[in-house]
């Protein structure tokens, strides 16, 4: 029988056109640069009928295997995982043009590069399956694929740095799947069930307070998964990971993957731990808040513009778990707005400091030389992202952190308020000080090399999205309602 | 009658505190050669435990791998490490009250934990048990495995093939190989090869109805590799290329395929027709014992082959 | 007969065991030494709770996903141990360790 | 019939650890290795016993695995761990 | 008791203790070399006993046959495995123990 476009299943084929895309580039190598943007094409229009999907029906949960929640995994997508496989998709597809130019076999060398395409698409494999399962166990499966074709990512770099972090990355994803496969452990003997909304009923059905099990699982879940989004004090590996990394592969580290433990967490503590005492909560602002200030004046301290950027993760990181000492269905739609900004603003000033990285040899931010003068758009694209990461309107970031601030005066805590002031104001620090070197001329002056134009347009491309994401605001906001992930909206 | 009883509890506590003496000899031994030898015993144990839990699926996985590879692995990286590096590492110890001070609460709290779960729930038991008839396997854990949580298994094969991509990525093999492997050797390995990949097959047919299935069968095959690796085998060129990736990837593409199907004759995705069920899941099994054993031996290789790495 | 709550309890101190060197020891095969039995502590835990009257497969299955997901990680980690030591010199992490 | 299996399956065990000593004690890493092949036999009579004890045919498999295996970390010992380093004076 | 019964425990305990005895070898002797005696002898004759008498209890001679299958495999290993070690600790200048 045939089956219309609207009973397609374009939640499995998100994940098995990546995946087919891996192994196809791991046969036949010669023709990798050209499957990648196909893949990027093909996965952006499933994505579109998944959208057209879940626009039209609501959440949709698809049965693998045809053998429903507890006995078999399901998929679920809603308005948060739609707009995670978005965002995806588009940075995927950025990198993709990108890493056309930045793995030539000009510049880099080929019997490594020849790797970085079926590991990138074995990563993007795992966060689309990812944001679409909703089995806890196969979530562990996903983040070991994440984890281990990150690590193996890193290390395309070679060089001490590079392997040193890489080993050290690989140590702290695997202990965090631990953490997390223990938490999962305990659940799975608390209720008999790995399906998330079938957990979700048991514990709230649980009229009398939650069990010890469920208490200990929650730790140990949030512990897992707090270590591999580097939230202070566990951000220990996160700059030099990110900083070592090749160019694009900095940009989907720092834009996604850490996302995607941070979404795992945040759907287990919307729907698993619904948390009565507000104690957990507050902790994790005070963490957020401390990375704030402490990843905005480590940025503020560094040389290399790599590492800058990746302290500036830290600290943006910090701003994600403001939302949870809030608690509110603004402060939540705030947040994942915040997220989602900064994943296409990060992608940009990653690839913008990989041009400029490829462009003088080196990354050191004092002796940039007249950046602007011969890599206007690679400025441009730093600049504008660097909008968004400050949060001025109209980018993304300023609506995500005026989302945040609306919910901290509603509620009146208003330390929050002042975090997030202050913290922007060390962005725009960090920022104005690489901008400032771009400007002026170094005393040495450098052997130069052309940057490939796609690597340039990419990152301005993306860039630009990133601002203009605040334009297009409201749109992204009401997909998240779909399937009600933060609860019902009009009250709060 | 109390013998009945008193034997099997003194049989565990004696496993149980072997098992945490030799972790905690393994991990604190000053010599690095112990520590994996005591490692080595400890999957060993591991393994008996498993048998001890009613878990024979899990036992022989941990006898082929952790036990076996993992230990063979462990050794031949121990060998390069020495081979590169004299110097011996001083043991290190830092900050040991603190961090005892923290562990402490972590060991208390998750055994109290572990207390207050219940026992002899049956968890998925009985809905496994009841939808067996239709799954094209009698074994539950394959079942599992196969049917009903076969996109985890899927994704799993993924896992070890990323893993092969990082480990090639780092590029060829570190060592030209050592010296002739002797009469004996040589005559131990005619022996035990053939009959290596004979149980590998045995494994594989009788896991849709016993305890065994693919990663077993798949494991006892990279077994059979890691030998002829260490015997001294190498692979002709010829084949290091594409014949090899093929082999390598046929377990993802088998069931990506066989998934694929299913959905254009407009079924779910990996939802296997129950007529066919059976030899669906035979014919995945094969690919991916043959991909699971042929990793294992590359990961054991350490490098790509055909590659010489160049100092 | 309880090897149930015995072996949970094994699982536990497994766990814990291989936290502990994980943190405190700084040569890197000793970490994955330790790594590979805090995976063995997680298992332990999660087949001796299923054992029983009638054993519960899905978390036997779990723990073969777990040990191949084990050995591939630890091969990774291996081969990049290697690779770690030809360009430092060392098989140990620099100056902070996890912590 | 039962209790002899289990008390044997015990003692078994019990030499098994008693072997442990070995592993620690040394003195070379050949007699390390060599209590570590002793375990291997041990075990594979062990699952054989509680194959019969709790009569569970598959466990003979089990015992069929550890027998395959036992040989591969001791030839692995011997063909990298124990030969690094050293040159192989006159193998032939 | 069936005379078969008797007959398995007879054999069990023989190989019980040629087990205990490897094991006294293992702990006692004084050099590798003699070690591998006894280990490699008591530990497969005392394997080969208990063999003997499981196959007694055996179902079937398929079973049975795979009991004899998995001494064999062992006897093959474990002789093997000792020359090859003995041969490694002779090139690496062990000197045999002398009274």
């Amino acid at each position: 029988m045939l089956i219309t476009m609207q009973e397609y299943p374009w939640i499995v084929i998100i994940i098995l056109l990546p995946l087919s895309a891996a192994i196809l580039s791991f046969l036949f190598p010669r023709r990798v640069k050209l499957l990648g943007l196909l893949l990027a094409l093909s996965v952006i229009a499933a994505v579109a009928g998944l959208a057209w999907q879940v626009i039209e029906h609501g959440a949709q949960r698809y049965a693998i295997g045809g053998w429903a929640a507890p006995l078999g995994i399901e998929l679920y997508a809603d308005g948060l995982s739609l707009l995670m496989l978005m965002v995806t998709a588009l940075v995927c597809l950025g990198v993709s043009i990108y890493s056309t130019g930045y793995f030539n076999r000009a510049y880099f060398r080929r019997s490594r590069a020849i790797y970085f395409w079926p590991l990138w698409m074995f990563l993007w494999t795992a966060l689309n399956a990812l944001f679409l399962s909703s089995d806890i166990f196969n979530l562990y499966v996903t983040l070991e694929l994440l984890g281990l074709s990150a690590v193996a990512l890193v290390a395309l770099a070679g060089g001490a740095d590079a392997l040193t972090s890489a080993i050290r990355y690989l140590f702290v994803n695997l202990l965090g799947s631990l953490f997390y496969l223990a938490g999962v452990v305990l659940l799975y003997h608390r209720f008999g069930s790995l399906d998330i909304a079938i957990l979700s009923q048991h514990i709230m059905s649980q009229q009398m307070a939650p069990s010890p099990a469920v208490w200990a699982a929650a730790g140990l879940i949030s512990a897992g998964l707090l270590l591999k989004t580097a939230l202070f004090p566990m951000h220990f590996w996160l700059p030099p990971a990110h900083a070592s990394a090749p160019g694009p592969v900095s940009a989907l580290l720092s834009a996604l993957v850490v996302k995607a433990s941070f979404y795992i967490l945040l759907r287990l503590w919307l729907e698993i731990f619904p948390v009565e005492s507000p104690v957990p909560g507050q902790l994790l602002g005070v963490l957020g808040s401390i990375a704030i200030f402490w990843g905005g004046i480590q940025a503020l301290r560094q040389m290399r513009l790599k590492m800058l950027i990746a302290y500036s993760t830290v600290a943006q990181i910090g701003y994600l778990f403001l939302a949870f000492p809030l608690a509110s269905y603004i402060a939540w739609k705030g947040m994942f707005f915040l997220l989602i900004s900064h994943a296409l603003a990060k992608t940009a000033m990653f690839m913008a400091a990989g041009n400029i990285l490829h462009f003088g040899g080196h990354d050191r931010i004092k002796d940039f030389d007249h950046v602007v003068q011969y890599q206007p758009l690679t400025s441009a694209a730093f600049a504008l992202a660097g909008i968004s990461i400050m949060g001025l309107p109209p980018s993304g970031g300023f609506i995500g952190k005026w989302l945040l601030l609306e919910a901290a005066v509603n509620s009146g805590q208003w330390w929050l308020v002042i975090i997030i002031i202050l913290g922007s104001l060390l962005a725009a620090a960090y920022i104005f000080k690489v901008i400032g070197f771009a400007f002026t001329q170094s005393e040495m002056s450098h052997q130069t090399r052309k940057v490939p134009v796609q690597m340039q347009w990419t990152a301005l491309a993306l860039a630009l999205a990133a601002v203009l994401l605040g334009l297009i605001a409201p749109w992204p906001l009401a997909l998240m309602d779909i399937g009600l992930p933060f609860g019902e909206g009009g009250s709060g | 009658m109390a013998a009945m009883t008193l034997l099997p509890l003194l049989f565990d506590t004696l496993l149980g505190l072997s098992l945490i003496w030799l972790a905690w000899r393994a991990l604190t031994s000053t010599d690095l050669f112990q520590a994996i030898v005591l490692f080595i015993a400890f999957g060993l144990l591991m393994a008996l435990t498993w048998v001890r839990l009613d878990a024979p699926d899990v036992a022989m996985a941990e006898a082929a791998i952790g036990a076996g590879l993992t230990g063979a692995l462990l050794l031949a990286t121990l060998a390069r490490l020495k081979a590169n590096n004299k110097t011996k590492s001083a043991p290190e110890k830092k900050f040991s009250l603190l961090l005892t001070l923290i562990i402490l609460p972590v060991v208390t709290g998750l055994v109290y934990v572990v207390l207050t779960l219940p026992q002899n729930t049956p968890g998925l038991a009985i809905l496994v048990a009841e939808n067996l008839k239709t799954t094209g396997v009698t074994n539950p854990v394959t079942a599992v495995l196969l049917n009903y949580r076969g996109y985890d298994t899927l994704l799993e094969l993924a896992v070890l093939l990323v893993a092969l991509l990082g480990v090639w990525s780092f590029g060829g093999v570190p060592k030209p190989h050592e010296a002739y492997s002797g009469p004996v050797l040589n005559m131990l390995l005619r022996l035990l090869i053939p009959l290596l990949i004979m149980v590998a097959g045995y494994l594989l047919w009788v896991g849709a109805n016993a305890p065994g299935g693919a990663f077993q069968a798949g494991s006892v095959l990279g077994a059979a590799g890691v030998l002829l690796l260490l015997a001294g085998w190498q692979l002709s060129t010829r084949f290091a290329e594409l014949p090899l990736r093929i082999i390598l990837v046929s377990g993802v593409v088998m069931f990506t395929m066989a998934g694929i199907v299913f959905i254009v004759s407009g079924r779910q995705f990996l939802e296997y027709p129950p007529s066919f069920a059976g030899a669906f899941i035979l014919l995945i099994e094969a690919a991916a014992t043959l991909s699971i054993g042929i990793t294992l031996a590359a990961l054991f290789l350490g490098g790509r082959p055909g590659l010489r790495r160049h100092k | 007969m309880n090897n149930i709550y015995l072996y949970s309890i094994v699982g536990a101190g497994l766990f814990t065991l291989g936290l502990y060197a994980l943190i405190s020891y700084r040569h890197l095969l000793r970490k994955i030494l330790a790594l590979n039995i805090m995976g063995s502590g997680v298992f332990l835990i999660l087949v001796a709770l299923a054992s029983g009257e009638t054993p519960d497969p899905v978390p036997h299955a779990m723990v073969i996903t777990g040990i191949v997901v084990a050995v591939s990680a630890s091969a990774l980690a291996l081969a990049l141990v290697l690779r770690v030591q030809a360009e430092t010199g060392k098989a140990e992490l620099p100056e902070e360790s996890l912590e | 019939m039962v209790i002899l299996y289990q008390t044997v399956a015990l003692f078994l065990l019990l030499t098994l650890v008693a072997g442990l000593w070995r592993i620690l004690r040394g003195p070379t890493s050949a007699d390390r290795m060599l209590a570590a092949q002793l375990f291997g036999t041990t075990a594979v009579a062990c699952v054989l016993l509680l194959a019969q004890a709790f009569d569970c045919p598959a466990l003979r498999d089990v015992a069929l695995i550890f027998a395959l295996l036992a040989a591969v970390t001791a030839i692995a010992f011997v063909r990298r761990a124990w030969t690094a380093g050293e040159q192989n004076n006159a193998d032939k | 008791m069936l005379i078969s019964e008797i007959l398995t425990s007879l054999l069990l305990a023989a190989g019980a203790f040629f087990f205990f005895a490897g094991t006294v070898g293992l702990l006692r002797f004084p050099d590798v070399y003699t070690r591998l005696h006894a280990l490699t002898k008591a530990d497969n004759v005392g394997l080969g006993l208990m063999i003997l008498g499981l196959a007694l209890q055996a179902d079937s001679w398929a079973a049975a046959g795979k009991l004899l299958l998995i001494w064999l495999l062992v006897l093959l290993a474990s002789a093997s495995v000792a020359h090859l070690i003995a041969k490694a600790a002779h090139q690496k200048g062990i000197e045999p123990w002398q009274r």
